[in-house]
């Protein structure tokens, strides 16, 4: 017994000094820490090492929301992979650190921390929950380094401040996309919502597309909500049958929506059902069969656009990870990095302020998911596209401008 | 440590105590007075209900007739620490120290429930003031008053003299797992004692104690009872121990009261002698009556 | 009317699985005492092994008769082997230490295998959801009026499979030798063991017993909602271990008593009040349960004896 | 690594400090060591953040500890009382964000309206704690257990239904008044307090209640009374933990107070040794840095490559192992009842040996 604890303590001292050690800024070599003070704009300084420029990235790797970390975090490895490949910037490589917020917002604000005073990143990427990007968003504006959230869709997180950029549209334009496509296109009166409680984003687009589709003359009949991580959704179905529905907006994502279908056909729900671009994965069509088919989703692009720049991507992606088609989210992260590669072409130096003015002038950007185009609240104004699903894939019906 | 009773009052008193689990009837009928000086036994073979007949003295059971009566009031839908506090305190059958505490914290636990500033109220009503009270209480043990520190080095005073009159001061800081059997049993009487009683309930004290520790044993209960103007009932296997000291015995048999009266009487008793020849108790103690 | 039969069908079919999960957690808890917080991971793991038989077996051997008996026999066996394993190297060694500390080695394997099983790295599935095959060719057995309700074979087939397992464990507690001991040991293992019971050898089996029906309950759960993923025994784990607790833990008859109300309360709260409250009200009614029955529905308090 | 160090109660009244003084004397001296800290660490935000998330995690495990080491009962829904902390704090610091105390410097008004959303958060959480407590009147052990989850839950699912409370998205925009300083404040006075308990008659019946429930009962002690209020304090202290999280980390959200934190709390405890407060606090520093220090050595071992993006993934399953591991190790926790002062080597100085 007297043995064994002191040497655990030793052990836990040894992490403690290997923890303390990347305080000091591996390019300086244990000199003076840089000042980091916070809020003013001094930027990352310089990263680590003289030919490597280090970005940063947080993502839920494990956890709830792991496999949209996982694809987000795949999209980006692709981006930089291929950057590198054509000479990096301004003749250095490209790095990015990668770490695992567990699908927490407060370890993502550690993990940003880590990144932004440890690891000296020039620039962040992530998350994909609203929640772990808001409280990044914070620590990124404090410390004035630029982060770019490839597809957190809740409005409030570039509200943040100037430093904060997203690459993908935000909930309440989806909301409004599906809601004047179910009443216009598909001219349907009573429409049924499933949300996904556990979801902000979710829960942002029911609120918009119920009040747009009752703007519009709709009737929404009942909402029901899930939680996410359940597989059993009849309870809440034959409550929405009950209320005879012409559709159902489901905005969750694909490793919901797709168990949803099912249920929902066996049910003997017939409708059709309306989703999100949470909806985009190859994985909806696997879990959810031909019971999927006849349903519409909003999107950011199409998988049939014959732009050669959409093929490369998803042939390179497949070579790369198994033959995984990529998702929505790996391909707004391709975007994302391959938009912060770009700024950082065109910035003088890789200060904060400098990285920050340079993502601000994207102008008709060349993304998979859209053109990008950022506006003065540093949000993507991009149309959205309507894909219809069909025999194990989604096919292109209209697109919808802001 | 002076009582304020005479030694008329019953300290402890049962009338008509009955107590059945489901169907079977653990205890029937059961009556017993306990005033200060008494020294009584309560005896019977296995299973005969006697150390039910504590449980229900104590609170650990609620009588389903009858009742129980402590310094007069009436404990019937008491739980044990209430009870406790009216003067009743028990040792058990098989030793309950607490295990991982010292010798002394043992008997503090106990010196403290009955030294708290402010005692329990007892009854059912008030509960919020005490509890406000007993909040106060921990105030000052967190803020650590002059009058707090006090306080803990009386009750230390206390549980040190205590261990003294049990022979128990050496052992002041040993875990009470530790100590020896006839130690640890001597121990949860001063435990006991912590509580200052009126009335004391030992149950089987002499079990596996040797002849020798059984002679010391039955000296030092009479002295306990005279030192701390005590009443005590003693439940014993062992007849000679209980004949020894025992001023009045009780004979228990299948929950029924079967002779009650001086050793001598008890003794010659014919449905005494059945109830022991007749059970197993010749078999498992070998004739030990 | 044909909603609400709806609902009672729907509520049923998952309180038979949760029951089936819920006899792991009651035979565990009956021998050791402990809490197995792994069960629900285990299951998984049992799902994923039935999953890559599947897979092994080609899209035609996987709905055949034999297929089905063979994924069941695959993922159960392996289980049974998990559990043995998990018993004999995390709870084994700690058996005469307080209880507490094997409850965090249950802890420590659960995240373990729960967050293990997110890896995309190896054999390792990835976090992502994966379609279960449909290994029983769904078809349609029982329709009331316009597809008003709607009632298919695989629906039939699982509740019979459980039901099953469920009257084979009772026979096997009740009715035999192993069952025997198992409650001896149950009652007091040290006791038993002195009676000449081979406790270790009862303990194992109870494990394993138990781990292999966590591997069919998944598999039953993983036909139904079509869908397999890492964190699928934490959630289903929790409402099993609930339900285990509704109806007295460590109760045969009692954790499925407890699953099928726990299954219908869910289902009628759902359909009949608030979605959102769903969880709430499951755990609601747990303490409710709780503070009329101290021991839940079937268990007894035992009496300390003094 | 600073432990907090813990207060030393003297069996006898003798002693250079005068008793009067002794109460608040450790408030006195732990005030200036937190200036310093604060003063020193003020330039680095990764170590201050790092460091609150100890904090946060020592003031749950000891306060847990309370309940499930000393009084023995068996509490597995802390981050429910957590979650009552950060929530009712965060409102209230929110919808104090424009008032000001005009006699005081905007700094010094923070800090004061600070402390009063805590002692919010802190006060709803000894309620809930009140009424989780109740029921133990009548349940004991794994059945008290489940309540306590069922409770972590039920919070849980109301706050995520709650608009007031942000729903999934969580609560944002609360001030971000705490600081190195006023988490360690908090750290030392729930060490105060729990070592302040452990040495005073009220900590006595709490071991004699973990112990044995029936002859504490019979030896007076009343055991219910004292659960229920081990079981406030513990959530006061939980609550407070909730509090300064909500107040350093920028957004609060019901994912991050389900039972799997709670287990979190529960594994610091076991770990560090049921019962003993500086194990509590020992483990609650080591599994925080844990994942923290992983992620360093994985760091070392090589950032580039492909498996470097993986590597982080791997941090949950290992820590997973590793507590497996830990527990065979050391079943009794790493200091089993017993307190660090008791296990150090003999060459420095011992504490009289009694309970502690």
């Amino acid at each position: 017994m007297r043995r064994l604890a002191p040497m655990l303590l030793a052990a836990l001292a040894v992490l403690a000094v290997a923890c303390e050690k990347k305080t000091q800024p591996t390019g300086e070599g244990g000199g003076q820490p840089a000042a980091q003070v916070p809020a003013v704009a001094q930027g990352g300084g310089t990263p680590a090492g003289d030919d490597v420029i280090v970005l940063g990235e947080v993502g839920a790797l494990t956890g709830g929301q792991a496999t949209f970390g996982i694809s987000s975090r795949n999209g980006i490895a692709l981006a930089l992979k291929e950057a590198n490949a054509a000479g990096g910037v301004k003749g250095k490589k490209l790095v990015v650190r990668v770490y695992d917020d567990q699908s927490k917002p407060e370890e993502a604000a550690q993990a940003v921390t880590r990144l932004i005073t440890q690891d000296k990143v020039v620039l962040i990427l992530g998350e994909v929950a609203s929640s772990s990007s808001l409280a990044m968003a914070e620590k990124a504006q404090a410390a004035g380094v630029p982060m770019i959230t490839p597809s957190s869709t809740n409005p409030t997180v570039t509200e943040k401040g100037d430093f904060i950029f997203r690459v993908c549209f935000i909930d309440p334009f989806q909301g409004f996309v599906m809601a004047k496509f179910a009443r216009e296109n598909l001219k349907l009166n009573k429409v049924a919502v499933l949300q996904d409680n556990k979801s902000a984003y979710s829960i942002g687009l029911t609120e918009v597309f119920r009040q747009k589709f009752a703007e519009l003359g709709g009737k929404i009949t009942v909402t029901e909500s899930y939680s996410q991580g359940d597989t059993d959704y009849r309870a809440q179905l034959t409550a929405i049958k009950k209320t005879q529905p012409e559709g159902i907006y489901v905005p969750g994502y694909y490793s919901e929506v797709g168990v949803i279908a099912r249920q929902a056909r066996e049910l003997g729900l017939k409708v059709p059902l309306m989703g999100g671009d949470g909806w985009d994965s190859e994985k909806l069509f696997e879990l959810g069969g031909s019971a999927i088919d006849g349903s519409y989703f909003s999107n950011h692009y199409s998988p049939d656009n014959p732009d050669e720049l959409v093929k490369k991507f998803i042939a390179d992606y497949k070579a790369d990870y198994n033959g995984a088609v990529p998702d929505a989210l790996a391909a707004l992260a391709y975007d994302a990095a391959r938009v912060a590669i770009d700024a950082l072409k065109r910035a003088p130096d890789t200060s904060g302020p400098a990285l920050r003015d340079a993502i601000a002038q994207t102008k008709n950007f060349p993304g998979v998911a859209g053109v990008i185009t950022l506006d003065a609240k540093r949000n993507a104004v991009k149309s959205a596209v309507v894909l219809k699903v069909a025999d194990g894939k989604a096919s292109y019906v209209t697109t919808i401008a802001p | 440590m002076s009582v304020a009773v005479t030694s008329q009052d019953a300290m402890l008193q049962a009338s008509g105590v009955s107590i059945r689990f489901g169907g079977l009837k653990a205890l029937t009928d059961f009556n017993l007075t306990v005033r200060q000086g008494d020294l009584l036994g309560l005896i019977g073979p296995n299973g005969a209900g006697k150390s039910t007949a504590f449980n229900v003295l104590t609170g650990v059971y609620q009588p389903t007739e009858g009742e129980v009566r402590v310094a007069g009031q009436k404990v019937n839908g008491w739980v044990p620490h209430q009870i406790n506090h009216l003067g009743l305190a028990r040792t058990f059958q098989n030793i309950r120290l607490f295990r991982a505490l010292t010798a002394l914290d043992n008997v503090k636990v106990a010196c403290r429930a009955q030294g708290a500033l402010h005692p329990v109220k007892l009854g059912q009503v008030a509960k919020v003031g005490t509890a406000l009270r007993n909040y106060r209480d921990w105030w000052r043990a967190l803020l650590l008053t002059p009058g707090f520190q006090r306080e803990e080095h009386e009750l230390t005073r206390q549980a040190e003299h205590l261990l003294e009159v049990m022979g128990l001061s050496h052992r002041r800081d040993e875990e009470a797992k530790n100590l020896p059997y006839g130690e640890q049993r001597r121990l949860e009487i001063a435990r006991a004692l912590g509580t200052r009683p009126k009335v004391l309930l030992l149950d089987e004290p002499a079990a596996g104690m040797n002849t020798r520790e059984k002679a010391d044993l039955m000296v030092l209960i009479r002295r306990l009872r005279d030192e701390f103007s005590l009443g005590v009932l003693v439940i014993e296997h062992d007849m000679k121990l209980v004949m020894g000291i025992c001023e009045t015995i009780t004979v228990l048999d299948h929950g029924e009261t079967i002779a009650r009266g001086a050793p001598a009487e008890v003794r010659s008793d014919r449905k005494v002698i059945e109830a022991y020849l007749g059970d197993s108790y010749l078999e498992s103690h070998g004739g030990a009556a | 009317m044909s909603q609400l039969l709806q609902h009672l069908i729907n509520g049923l079919a998952s309180g038979t699985i949760y029951a089936l999960v819920a006899l792991g957690y009651t035979m565990v808890y009956g021998v050791l005492k402990l809490i197995n917080f792994a069960h629900g991971d285990v299951m998984m793991v049992g799902v994923y092994m039935g999953y890559a038989t599947a897979f092994a077996l080609g899209r035609e051997a996987q709905r055949s008769l034999w297929g089905v008996v063979i994924i069941f026999a695959v993922a159960m066996g392996g289980c049974a082997l998990l559990g043995f394993l998990i018993e004999r190297f995390a709870y084994r060694p700690l058996r005469e230490k307080p209880r507490l500390t094997a409850l965090i080695t249950a802890i420590g394997i659960s995240f373990a295998l729960s967050y293990g099983f997110q890896l995309d790295i190896g054999f390792l599935p990835g976090a992502s959801p994966r379609a279960f095959p449909e290994v029983i060719v769904p078809t349609e057995w029982f329709i009331i009026g316009d597809r008003d309700v709607v009632v298919w074979n695989w629906q039939v087939i699982s509740f019979l499979i459980a039901v099953t397992l469920m009257v084979t464990l009772q026979f096997l507690v009740y009715r035999t030798r192993f069952g025997k001991a198992m409650r001896a040991v149950s009652w007091d293992h040290r006791t038993a063991a002195l009676m000449g019971i081979p406790t270790d050898r009862i303990i194992a089996l109870t494990f394993m017993l138990s781990s292999a029906l966590a591997a069919g309950a998944g598999l039953l759960y993983a036909i139904k909602d079509t869908s397999v993923s890492p964190l699928m025994g934490l959630y289903v784990g929790l409402k099993a271990f609930v339900a285990a607790v509704i109806g007295g833990i460590g109760n045969v008859p009692g954790a499925v008593v407890g699953a099928l109300l726990l299954g219908l309360v869910e289902e009628f709260v759902v359909g009949y009040a608030a979605s959102t409250w769903r969880d709430a009200v499951a755990f609601g009614f747990l303490i409710l349960v709780l503070l009329v029955k101290p021991g839940g529905l079937f268990g007894r308090v035992a009496a300390e004896k003094v | 690594m600073a432990t907090p160090g813990a207060t030393t109660l003297p069996d006898d009244m003798a002693g250079p400090i005068p008793p009067a003084l002794r109460g608040l004397l450790p408030v006195l001296l732990a005030l200036p060591v937190l200036a310093l800290a604060e003063w020193t660490l003020g330039a680095s935000p990764f170590a201050t953040y790092l460091l609150s998330v100890v904090g946060v995690n020592i003031i749950l495990a000891v306060s847990l500890n309370i309940v499930n080491g000393m009084t023995g009962q068996f509490s597995i829904g802390h981050a429910g009382f957590m979650a009552v902390g950060a929530y009712i704090a965060g409102v209230t610091s929110l919808s104090l964000k424009e008032v000001a105390l005009s006699f005081l410097p905007v700094a010094a008004s923070d800090q004061v309206l600070f402390v009063v959303a805590l002692l919010a958060g802190g006060v709803c959480a000894a309620l809930c704690g009140f009424l989780v407590g109740l029921p133990s009147l009548r349940l004991r052990g794994d059945y008290l257990a489940i309540v306590t989850l069922g409770f972590g839950e039920i919070i849980r699912v109301f706050v995520q239904n709650t608009e007031a409370f942000g729903r999934a998205l969580g609560l944002s925009g609360i001030p971000q008044y705490s600081s190195v300083a006023m988490v360690y404040f908090w750290v030392f006075l729930v060490v105060l307090v729990a070592r302040r308990i452990a040495g005073s008659s009220h900590g006595r019946s709490l071991w004699a209640i973990r112990e044995d429930e029936v002859a504490a009962e019979a030896m007076g002690v009343d055991t219910t009374g004292y659960k229920v209020r081990a079981f406030v304090i513990s959530s006061f202290f939980a609550g407070i933990a909730g509090g300064l999280f909500a107040h350093f980390v920028p957004i609060i959200n019901p994912g991050s107070f389900t039972f799997v934190k709670s287990m979190e709390i529960v594994v610091m405890v076991v770990l560090g040794g049921l019962g003993s407060t500086t194990g509590a606090i020992v483990a609650a520093i080591f599994l925080t840095l844990l994942p923290e220090g992983l992620r360093s050595v994985f760091g070392y071992l090589g950032a580039e490559g492909s498996l470097a993006q993986k590597v982080d993934q791997i941090r949950m399953p290992v820590y997973g192992v590793l507590l497996v591991v830990l527990m065979l190790a050391r079943p009794q926790g790493l200091f089993g009842t017993k307190e660090l002062w008791d296990v150090l080597p003999r060459w420095l100085p011992r504490k009289k040996k009694g309970l502690s």
